[in-house]
């Protein structure tokens, strides 16, 4: 059982790699990196399940706190980008 | 089975080859760290594919269990290590390549160059 | 009982799975950003519960379970603040041309 | 079937490096990085190695990724297509994968139980640990104890990185006075008027730094340990700078004390060292802490594990602060 | 006693010059009374944390080891005393606490190198080693002392992580880590593909840290715009301790364990020295920059070093290292002389220091006497281990003739290229602007001449490095038919 739900996240994370890959936007490539981080979160429960040691399931709380704190930075950045801009285009 | 046994030492090679490419050829700076850092990471891949054994778990001894096969825990500290020396390294590089932008305006090698020769 | 419990559990993670699998198309296949967007984070959202509602049952009443629980909580907070600061500044920045077109948003 | 996952993974891994070598946009290929980190980190936990797996996705994903967003925001976004010297290096690379794929056909098998690697000196750590040090985490035993002396070398490293990037990036730095219009930049600059990001955001970072802390002391019996606990309380209070702001983050937690973390933490590892001299041990010999060897070990090894905690989280956040501190004066 | 290279590991830093020298010249100390230990009994040994050598890290001192720690802290703790004010001059006030700690770091990285006896430990302090020295060699106030660095730390990590591959692969192979330990495991496995591969990366990883001939990019603008006293510090010992860890793998941990294993030394490393020693030096003698021309120079000494090395023989390798000791003394001493004309003159081309001797005679004289000693004139210490590599090449028989002329060739080189300094020095005449320049001060006087003198020194007495090297090379070749 465990080996389908990995399966269809595998594949999903295959999807979202795809996405991240072409764009086109650096939004679509955002999203895509959140996505990627909530399935490797899952991944990681399902697998510890698989191979019998849920004590690692600490991991997959750090990836999705990591991948929080990843597309926060990332929007940050942009923001504080654009912020940059528009000073440029009134100065 | 067999050939899937090679498969990560080939996967090794592949991401070290691609990290190496981008240290050498390219000529932005940031790229250059960032295939550093790949270059690093497929390092750490050699180190772990090695610490894998059949039917066997991560290093820690559970209490009640008594017959469990264990992954080799020695590698794994020395790319604990290994790690954290690669960040090191890149935040150095990073630091460095800021410095070069504020000096030279540019994180083009060659621009950086050419900037040098008028000089 | 466990194997209603195991029944149970299995139809959760498959559907979980599927609700994944099904998300991952939509934000490969649909046409522009924000409708991308809604398919990625909706099911995200759905096939996270599902699927670790099913581990859950699967561990039992455990420090495993609690676990399980916080990383449920955590994506159900994390997820949806990203999604909302995503769609925010690509809204923000949507002014340039170049992430975000009016005449495909509406298609 | 485990096996296949790694395929499969590794092969995303390939993908990924190859996508971010092609893209000429510097900010996607940091993204892609922060892909790549995470993949790499999940191929580890399947190859068993769930302590790496925890450092590469806290330090790897997490905190490189920020420093290279911190870089790149400084510096541009978009990488001028210029290649050096394209065939030779393309040369080099073909010679090189030749070579090592040569070399692979003698290794041994991955998960192979009679390879030299699994036969010689791991499984003394193995048998050994819990009667020695008696701790259920080998990794960490190795690491704190066996292997203490690369640890310490470790810890300079860091150190190192960290003197290095304050003295790079702390050069002239009186050179940049703020005028009107980069204040209001700076106000402006975080993420603090987005209320819903805020909340969720102030919400969890208590219970993120909680988590680094249980890792940092819950590292002997489950994966964990000081690196993994400094990048992830590091990890937290970069997350309040993002959404209150770098000054704001530096009050609360100001640079001297970040400072006297990374000595103090180096210290400690020290004084251990010297402790074990003193009391008529080796240089980093712990037995000798207590009376008993075992439950000397285990101080030890707590005490080191906390000064490289210590260490670490000071390091990066001091690395961080510098980049993001020549942002706001830029 | 054995404890105390550990101190200097330890001194986390902050604390300013004095802290950074008195550490210095503690491991100065720690150094001379390790060497005369040695001299009585061969090596010394101690295990980290009490545990067994393969289990725990060792720490393990030879001969050649300690050679090499005594030339790194005795050029620490030289370079510090006489630099401090060259150094002030280099760097902002508020800037040094965090350049000192970096040195410190410097010497932590090479004198961990040098003890140790393990190899993955080699790899960490080698990254301590290069961090620190990317640091402090930014230092410099030209701004072009940052593409340098930057060409360094690359060069520098892709060698690093090389030689981590090849640990990698032998390790995989033998399943250790500890350099004697994998001396005696990697009979069983030597032929395999895997030891080769791994022979070839950690020597290549190695050789582009020790800036082996056609890999040496990153040294002459490295050593050119870094900070004067640091050049001095670093070309006396960074390279060395890499062609140290090259020697010690090659010949202690590969030597005998793989077929054909001297063929391919001499194949493939003689013809690069040879290179190196007559490409390097002919580069040098058309260079306009003083530091850029002995940077030159320190290539093809490196290749001097790499040629004793390739000779594969007990005297070969005698001179080789013992070269390693004297070009050590002979450029620290060169670079000291230039830091001291670095005080009066912030361009360094040949053309500006036209006539300099008449302002500044002390620093020039040290010039000329380390300039001797580099080109091997007798009664310096150029001159032993060059003449011992001429003696080590002759009984090669044909291929060891021509060694010997590509040597007296590359010495007379060497006399071109310092003669042009000195014709300008003595001969030229100083232009206006520089009519004004004093004498450097004295201490730094002091620093060079005590260097200066030392050249001499060993130059009459070398019993001292002479029997560490013959001892080292020796115990490396020991496995040798």
């Amino acid at each position: 059982m465990y080996y389908v739900v990995s399966f269809a996240i595998l594949v999903t994370m295959a999807l979202a790699l795809i996405r991240a890959v072409v764009g086109p936007s650096v939004y679509d490539r955002v999203l895509a990196v959140n996505m990627f981080g909530t399935k490797t979160t899952l991944l990681l429960s399902v697998v510890a399940f698989l191979y019998g040691r849920p004590d690692f399931l600490d991991l997959a709380l750090t990836y999705a706190m990591i991948n929080f704190i990843g597309v926060l930075a990332v929007l940050e950045f942009f923001q504080s980008r654009s912020i940059r801009r528009e000073n440029k285009q009134t100065d | 089975m067999e050939l899937f046994g090679l498969y990560n030492y080939w996967v090794f090679t592949v991401v070290l080859m691609i990290g190496f490419y981008a240290v050498i050829a390219k000529g932005n700076l940031i790229k250059k760290l960032i295939g550093l850092s790949i270059f690093q990471s497929a390092v750490f891949l050699l180190y772990i594919t090695m610490d894998k054994v059949d039917g066997g778990t991560a290093p820690i001894v559970q209490k009640g269990v008594t017959d469990q096969v264990f992954s080799n825990p020695l590698p794994q500290v020395l790319i604990l290590t290994a790690i954290v020396v690669g960040i090191s390294t890149t935040a150095l590089g990073l630091a460095i390549v800021v410095r070069i932008k504020e000096a030279y305006g540019t994180i083009e090698e060659q621009e950086v160059q050419s900037l040098d020769r008028d000089q | 009982m466990a194997l209603v419990i195991d029944i149970l559990s299995w139809i959760l993670l498959t559907v979980g799975g599927a609700f994944i699998f099904i998300g991952g198309l939509g934000a490969l296949r649909l046409p522009n950003f924000y409708t991308r967007m809604h398919a990625a984070s909706l099911t995200d959202s759905m096939g996270s519960i599902l699927i670790l509602l099913g581990i859950m049952l699967q561990a039992g009443w455990s420090l495993a379970a609690f676990k399980l629980l916080a990383i449920l909580v955590f994506l159900l907070l994390t997820g949806p603040t990203a999604s909302y600061a995503l769609a925010n500044s690509a809204l923000l920045s949507g002014l340039k041309p170049e992430y975000f077109r009016p005449d495909n948003a509406e298609k | 079937m485990v096996i296949l996952f790694a395929v499969f993974l590794l092969t995303l891994l390939v993908l990924t490096a190859v996508a971010i070598v092609r893209t000429d946009n510097l900010f996607v290929a940091v993204m892609l990085t922060g892909i790549f980190s995470l993949l790499m980190a999940a191929n580890f936990f399947i190859l068993d190695a769930a302590d790496v797996a925890l450092t590469e996705a806290a330090i790897g994903a997490g905190i490189t990724t920020v420093l290279f967003l911190g870089a790149l925001a400084l510096t541009a976004e978009y990488e001028k297509s210029i290649s050096t010297g394209r065939w030779l290096s393309l040369g080099v690379v073909a010679v090189t994968t030749l070579i090592l794929i040569y070399a692979t056909f003698d290794k041994p098998r991955l998960g192979d139980p009679q390879a030299p690697v699994h036969l010689h000196v791991a499984p003394w750590y193995l048998e050994q640990t819990p009667q020695l040090i008696d701790i259920p985490n080998v990794v960490t035993a190795v690491l704190g104890s066996f292997r203490g002396y690369d640890t310490l070398g470790e810890l300079n490293v860091i150190l190192t990185a960290c003197i290095g990037v304050l003295f790079i990036l702390g050069g002239r730095r009186g050179q940049y006075s703020p005028s009107d219009g980069t204040k209001s930049l700076s106000t402006i600059h975080s993420l603090r008027h987005h209320l819903i990001p805020k909340i969720v955001g102030h919400f969890l970072i208590p219970f993120i730094i909680l988590f680094g802390f249980y890792i940092q002391f819950h590292g002997e019996y489950g994966p964990g340990g000081g690196f993994q606990a400094g990048a992830i309380v590091a990890a937290g209070i970069i997350l309040y700078a993002l959404l209150e702001g770098e000054a704001q983050a530096l009050r609360a937690v100001p640079r001297s004390a970040l400072m006297g973390m990374v000595v103090g933490g180096a210290m400690l590892y020290g004084a251990v060292g010297i402790a074990g001299i003193a009391l008529g041990g080796n240089f980093l010999d712990y037995s000798v802490l207590t009376d008993n060897p075992v439950a000397g070990q285990q101080i030890g090894i707590l005490i080191i594990e906390l000064g490289v905690g210590l260490t670490v989280c000071g390091a990066l956040l001091l690395i961080f602060h510098a980049f993001a501190a020549r942002e706001e004066t830029d | 006693m054995l404890i105390a290279p550990l101190v200097v590991l330890m001194r986390v830093p902050g604390l300013p010059w004095a802290v950074a020298t008195a550490t210095s010249l503690m491991t100065f100390a720690i150094a001379i009374s390790l060497t005369s230990t040695i001299l009585d009994s061969y090596s010394v040994t101690y295990e980290m944390g009490s545990w067994p050598a393969p289990y725990g890290i060792e720490l393990h001192v030879t001969s050649f080891s300690a050679l090499l720690l005594l030339i790194v802290s005795g050029a620490s703790t030289l370079a510090l005393i006489a630099g401090k004010q060259s150094l002030d001059t280099d760097i902002e006030h508020d800037r040094q606490p965090l350049f000192y700690a970096a040195w410190l770091m410097v010497l932590t990285g090479l004198s961990g190198i040098v003890v140790t006896g393990d190899a993955f430990n080699i790899f960490v302090f080698m990254e301590i080693a290069s961090l620190a020295s990317y640091v402090v060699i930014s230092a410099g106030s030209d701004r072009r002392v940052l593409p340098a660095v930057f060409k360094y730390l690359i060069m520098g990590t892709i060698g690093a992580t090389f030689y981590l591959i090849g640990v990698g692969l032998v390790y995989m192979m033998t399943g250790t880590l500890n350099l004697a330990d994998m001396e005696a495991r990697i009979h069983e496995v030597g032929e395999l593909r895997p030891i080769l591969v791994a022979a070839g990366f950690i020597t290549i990883g190695l050789a582009l840290k020790a800036a082996v001939f056609p890999l040496h990019a990153w040294l002459p603008p490295t050593y050119t715009y870094a900070p004067h006293i640091v050049t001095v510090f670093l070309a006396a010992c960074s390279t060395k301790v890499a062609l140290f860890v090259l020697l010690r793998f090659d010949f202690l941990v590969f030597q005998q364990n793989l077929s054909g294993h001297e063929v391919q030394f001499t194949v493939f490393l003689m013809p690069l020295a040879v290179l190196a020693i007559m490409v390097a030096s002919v580069v040098a003698v058309y260079k306009q920059n003083l530091k850029e021309l002995l940077a030159y120079s320190s290539v093809a000494q490196v290749g001097y070093i790499l040629l004793g090395a390739s000779l594969v023989s007990v005297p070969g390798l005698t001179a080789g290292i013992l070269h390693m000791f004297n070009h050590a003394l002979a450029k620290g001493t060169l670079f000291l002389a230039v830091a001291c004309l670095g005080m009066r003159f912030t361009q360094l081309g040949l053309v500006n220091l036209s006539g300099v001797a008449k302002q500044m005679p002390w620093s020039m004289a040290a010039f000329v006497l380390a300039g001797l000693s580099l080109i091997g004139v007798p009664g310096t210490a150029g001159f032993i281990s060059k003449w011992m590599l001429i003696s080590a090449s002759l009984q090669e028989g044909a291929l060891g003739v021509a060694l010997v002329a590509i040597i007296l060739v590359s010495s007379l080189l060497a006399v071109v290229y310092i003669w042009r300094v000195i014709e300008l020095a003595y001969f030229g005449e100083p232009p206006e602007s520089t009519k004004s320049v004093r004498e450097a001060p004295i201490w730094m006087l002091v620093g060079t001449w005590v260097a200066a003198l030392m050249n001499i020194y060993f130059g009459i007495i070398p019993a001292l490095p002479v029997a560490l090297a013959g001892e080292a090379s020796s115990s490396l070749l020991q496995h040798l038919p």
